[in-house]
């Protein structure tokens, strides 16, 4: 269930070009938090707030880790705040990847820039059930790459950069068709790199993860549908996602 | 105990606080945060004649203390509100106002007629700012005439008090007032959003997909106050405020320029417990500037001549 | 190099920044921060037939994101500015545009008419959104064919390019822009101020002491870009775009909008160098976005079919 | 001339119920600064900059005080800062209080509330000048009084609080047929205490600082005028003020 928390800064730290991994204490959602899932951070200053994707948890330490990009007004202040400094936000949002014992044996991760970080958690959690993982990664430069390392713990990973300054040059589907085989793909990262991979990869079952504005981010004020295949309808990304089945929505 | 209690035509509330239209859906995501019951009343997102898909997205854009929104009146349409929607929140102890909108004003009277069919709505509030309700170009929200014209028509089908909501986006929001005042409104809802645009520098395009969104939040407070300060000294009949409002002082703000109650939009995203915080801090707020009551500040911002 | 410069009607600018009419006086105060010279135009504080002593004080408050006033249009006349100000202001390497108010046509018509005995401004800025110019009640500002009769009798009675600045606070500002454009406006000046009100809870009455004042600063910035944007595709006229700006990134979205130059008012009063920073930044924000000159951004944001 | 400054704050400190004491540091306005000029502070997140009196100037160690109640949003979060943050201003602002040769022997300093402070700076600078001072300062309550030793430093202090809990009971005017002789007085406070001494002390010279909600702070908006008796016209508080003489202003 969705609660509104305080959540008090451990650490950050600037791990690529304009960044940032912020790692922060709360019980409730360490607890409960599955991936794909995201948080609704409270900017002060600001009139809404600001969807985050849960990168990864620790129930141990009942910490969870995010991990920005500064774009704009929101974000930079956020990645002004110091360890000590409390962050509020209404979570866990959405419902997550699907982690059911239907997960087939081989799966590829896809992520794009900061679509990069709900996929390690995914890819943590998966690696327990001792799923064969490939991770496609992709930035657009050398130095926004980031989680190489992390990536590895548990998968193939191969980077891709648009400019080629770091390992493949290219979109992420330039690599598609040079790694092992997988049975299902899980993918995030901005649009046009969703509308690639959905079409080139719709003979495969598939998950993405969506982003849009958000007002309320629970799913009351409708600002964040997507048309759905079905009659016409829409879905909420921020209540009905912002996971969903690579054929349920209509990019 | 401060006596928080307001009275308005169809409307006994406990208290005068209440989400306003379409920042609140039908109550379901808000009644996991809090127990709906300690609202005043629901103010429900729109109601059309059929379904509604709504506008493209993005729909939603941040301003300075403010937002813009687009939602084009996204909801599944009148007959599946007041089958599946009305229900649910009738198990709550509040008062229920539906928003009901049109793109005619044929579609108007239907909606406020299916209204009849249910005893769980307390009253109608008339949406008639909405942009893309126009006849013969003129929007129904800016023509004091065609205002008066569905104002009339509405009140003829429905069988409940009908609180109409006016835009902002006019130059003179008193004849709006009166002219609805006169075809037989039972009480005034003000104000709706001001039409803006926000431009995306990287994309060099208005970020709202529909081009204009209306702008609510803070930014407009000093707006709405004025408006309902204004329309006070001329109507009669009583007004819901809206516009801005984020603290238990902003809502004493309101009922000074003369709201009778008020509700609140925007706030809820970013606090989903803003309405309940509001109804908890309004009684000290109103001791401290001298009041016995919330009726009893009402319109206590003019001049007692 | 970046090409700053900007071609409107009577005014060749160096840059599209000008401080706001009533933001910066007769420019004497700013003048000790830095030189004058560096903005493109200065638009004066309003000039009135006979001098005026503007309302009682309070005259500002803060809103969020925003301010209100009621100044009230206090200046020491349409002559002593000439006198006094206009020499002063000539020292610098600027364009001058004189703001200029009154209270019936006549007094209009006197106060554009003095201007041409100086050949040291260089454009009128055409005041009629102010809340005291009224004629049978209705105002200048929001009644387009009351508009376009002051805007002939300026244009007639002034040897000078007149710019008309719109209120926002119209039903519908296209018609508004319309009218005085057929009437010979040779450009338009918009935003002026938002009408609203603050209600001081302690005292319990409107702080400003005129009541309602102008909502100005980031709070109006989407209705003046809104406008800016449905103006720009019905007129053949500039505009000289104005509410809200802060930063270069402000600028931008004005030009996208439509604006062809630029004013900067309630910024100001934060930050007295606000006009000099912003045309420090401005080149490089221009070029980030893909613009080889403020020219080239003009219009941008619109479809381009 | 004024300048836009940044200044370090040095120290802040609660002095009294609400009531905050800073200091700046800033070698241009400790410069500059004399007794009655006031700060146009900028607080971030608020369209307008608030005016505060400079209560106190120290040429050695270039640092200013400044001494202000936590009203409304902006002296909150003002008073929120902390020592190392930086606090910008333009300043010093104003016409303070003249200090000629003219200034006769025997002075009265009248302060209300936070009218006080820049008393405190206009009385250290005349007592350079041996100046003999009464002052009666007036509070609302005991728990609201501060400077009552430092004033005593340089004067006859007579402390006033509206309920009595301290010192004298009732307004300023109380006291002032119990005090000593004095040739001139110079008056900062809430403007009903203002319009009450100008009126008692109508026989004597005097010079009043007086407050308005400003814009510009610096003579451009005409925000803060006030009514002068010659030719109807005004002045303005910010620039040709704050401190006007008791008969040139209708209060
Ligand atoms: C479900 C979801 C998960 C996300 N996860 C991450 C993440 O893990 N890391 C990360 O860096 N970013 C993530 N984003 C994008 C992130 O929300 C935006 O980058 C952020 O809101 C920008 O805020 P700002 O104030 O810096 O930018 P501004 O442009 O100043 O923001 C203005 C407004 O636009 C909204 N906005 C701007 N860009 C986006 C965007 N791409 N998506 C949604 N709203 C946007 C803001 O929330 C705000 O309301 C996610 C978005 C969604 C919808
Ligand atoms: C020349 C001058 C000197 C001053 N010196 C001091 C001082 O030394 N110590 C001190 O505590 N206060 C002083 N004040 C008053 C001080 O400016 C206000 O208390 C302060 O601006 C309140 O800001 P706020 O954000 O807390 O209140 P809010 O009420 O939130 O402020 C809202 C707006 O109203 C203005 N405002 C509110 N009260 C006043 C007021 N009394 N005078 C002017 N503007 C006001 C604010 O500046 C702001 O623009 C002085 C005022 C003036 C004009
Ligand atoms: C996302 C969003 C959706 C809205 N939908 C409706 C609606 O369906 N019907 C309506 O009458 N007003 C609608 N409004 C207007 C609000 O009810 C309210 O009048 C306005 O937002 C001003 O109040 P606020 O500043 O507290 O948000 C909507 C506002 C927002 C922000
Ligand atoms: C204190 C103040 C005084 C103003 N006086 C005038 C005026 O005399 N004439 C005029 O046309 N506009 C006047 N305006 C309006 C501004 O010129 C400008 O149109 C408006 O403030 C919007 O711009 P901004 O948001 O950048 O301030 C005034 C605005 C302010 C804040
Ligand atoms: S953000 Fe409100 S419904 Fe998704
Ligand atoms: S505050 Fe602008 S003139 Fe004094």
């Amino acid at each position: 269930m969705l609660k509104k928390v305080d959540m008090q800064i451990r650490k950050t730290n600037v791990i690529a070009l304009d960044t940032v991994e912020m790692v922060l204490k709360s019980t409730y959602i360490s607890q409960t938090a599955v991936p794909g899932q995201f948080l609704h951070v409270n900017v002060p200053g600001h009139t809404l707030r600001r969807p985050i994707s849960i990168a990864d948890v620790n129930r141990e330490t009942e910490t969870i880790t995010i991990l920005f990009k500064t774009i704009g007004s929101g974000t930079k202040k956020l990645a002004s705040y110091l360890p000590g400094m409390k962050v509020n936000a209404l979570g866990p949002c959405g419902k997550g990847f699907p982690i059911d014992n239907e997960v087939p044996s081989n799966v590829l991760l896809i992520g794009g820039g900061i679509g990069v970080p709900p996929l390690y958690y995914l890819g943590k959690t998966l690696a327990k059930k001792n799923i064969n993982m490939i991770s496609v990664l992709g930035f657009q430069t050398a130095i926004n790459v980031f989680y190489e390392n992390a990536f590895s713990q548990f998968s193939d990973t191969h980077i891709v950069t648009n400019d080629g300054t770091y390992g493949e040059a290219g979109f992420v589907t330039a690599v598609l068709d040079k790694i092992g085989d997988y049975d299902r793909y899980y993918a995030c990262g901005p649009l046009p790199m969703l509308q690639a991979i959905t079409k080139e990869l719709d003979h495969k079952s598939g998950y993405i993860s969506l982003e849009e504005r958000m007002g309320c981010g629970v799913g009351a004020c409708f600002a964040c549908v997507i048309p759905t295949d079905d009659h016409g309808g829409y879905k909420k990304i921020c209540r009905d996602g912002p996971v969903f089945k690579a054929q349920e929505v209509c990019l | 105990m401060m006596d928080l209690t307001a009275q308005l035509p169809g409307l006994n509330l406990k208290n005068p606080i209440m989400p306003a239209s379409g920042c609140f859906g039908f109550g379901r995501e808000y009644s996991e945060f809090y127990d709906l019951s300690k609202l005043g009343a629901i103010m429900m997102k729109a109601a059309t004649g059929e379904e509604r898909l709504g506008n493209k997205t993005p729909r939603v854009a941040e301003t300075p203390s403010g937002m813009l929104n687009a939602i084009g009146l996204q909801n599944p349409g009148v007959d599946k509100i007041i089958e599946t929607e009305v229900p649910f929140l009738a198990n709550y102890d509040i008062s229920l106002i539906a928003n009901i909108a049109g793109s005619t004003i044929k579609e108007y009277e239907k909606v406020a007629s299916a209204f009849n069919e249910t005893d769980k709505v307390h009253a109608l509030e008339l949406n008639i700012s909405c942009p893309n309700v126009k006849k013969g170009g003129i929007q129904f929200g800016t023509d004091p005439s065609m205002a008066a014209e569905v104002t009339k028509v509405v009140k003829k089908a429905s069988n409940l008090p009908v609180y109409v909501k006016l835009s902002p986006n006019v130059s003179d929001i008193i004849a709006m007032a009166k002219a609805v005042e006169e075809a037989g409104a039972d009480g005034l809802s003000m104000i709706n959003t001001l039409t803006g645009m926000q431009i995306h520098l990287p994309s060099k395009k208005p970020i709202i997909a529909n081009k204009t969104g209306g702008l609510s939040g803070a930014a407009i407070k000093p707006v709405a106050i004025r408006m309902i300060y204004e329309v006070k000294q001329h109507v009669n009949i009583p007004i819901i405020g809206m516009g801005g409002i984020n603290t238990a002082d902003d809502v004493l703000e309101f009922l000074l320029a003369g709201a009778s109650a008020v509700a609140i939009g925007t706030a809820n995203f970013r606090n989903p417990f803003i309405c309940t915080e509001i109804i908890e801090a309004l009684p000290e707020v109103l001791s401290k500037y001298g009041f016995q009551s919330v009726q009893d500040a009402v319109g206590k911002g003019h001049d007692i001549e």
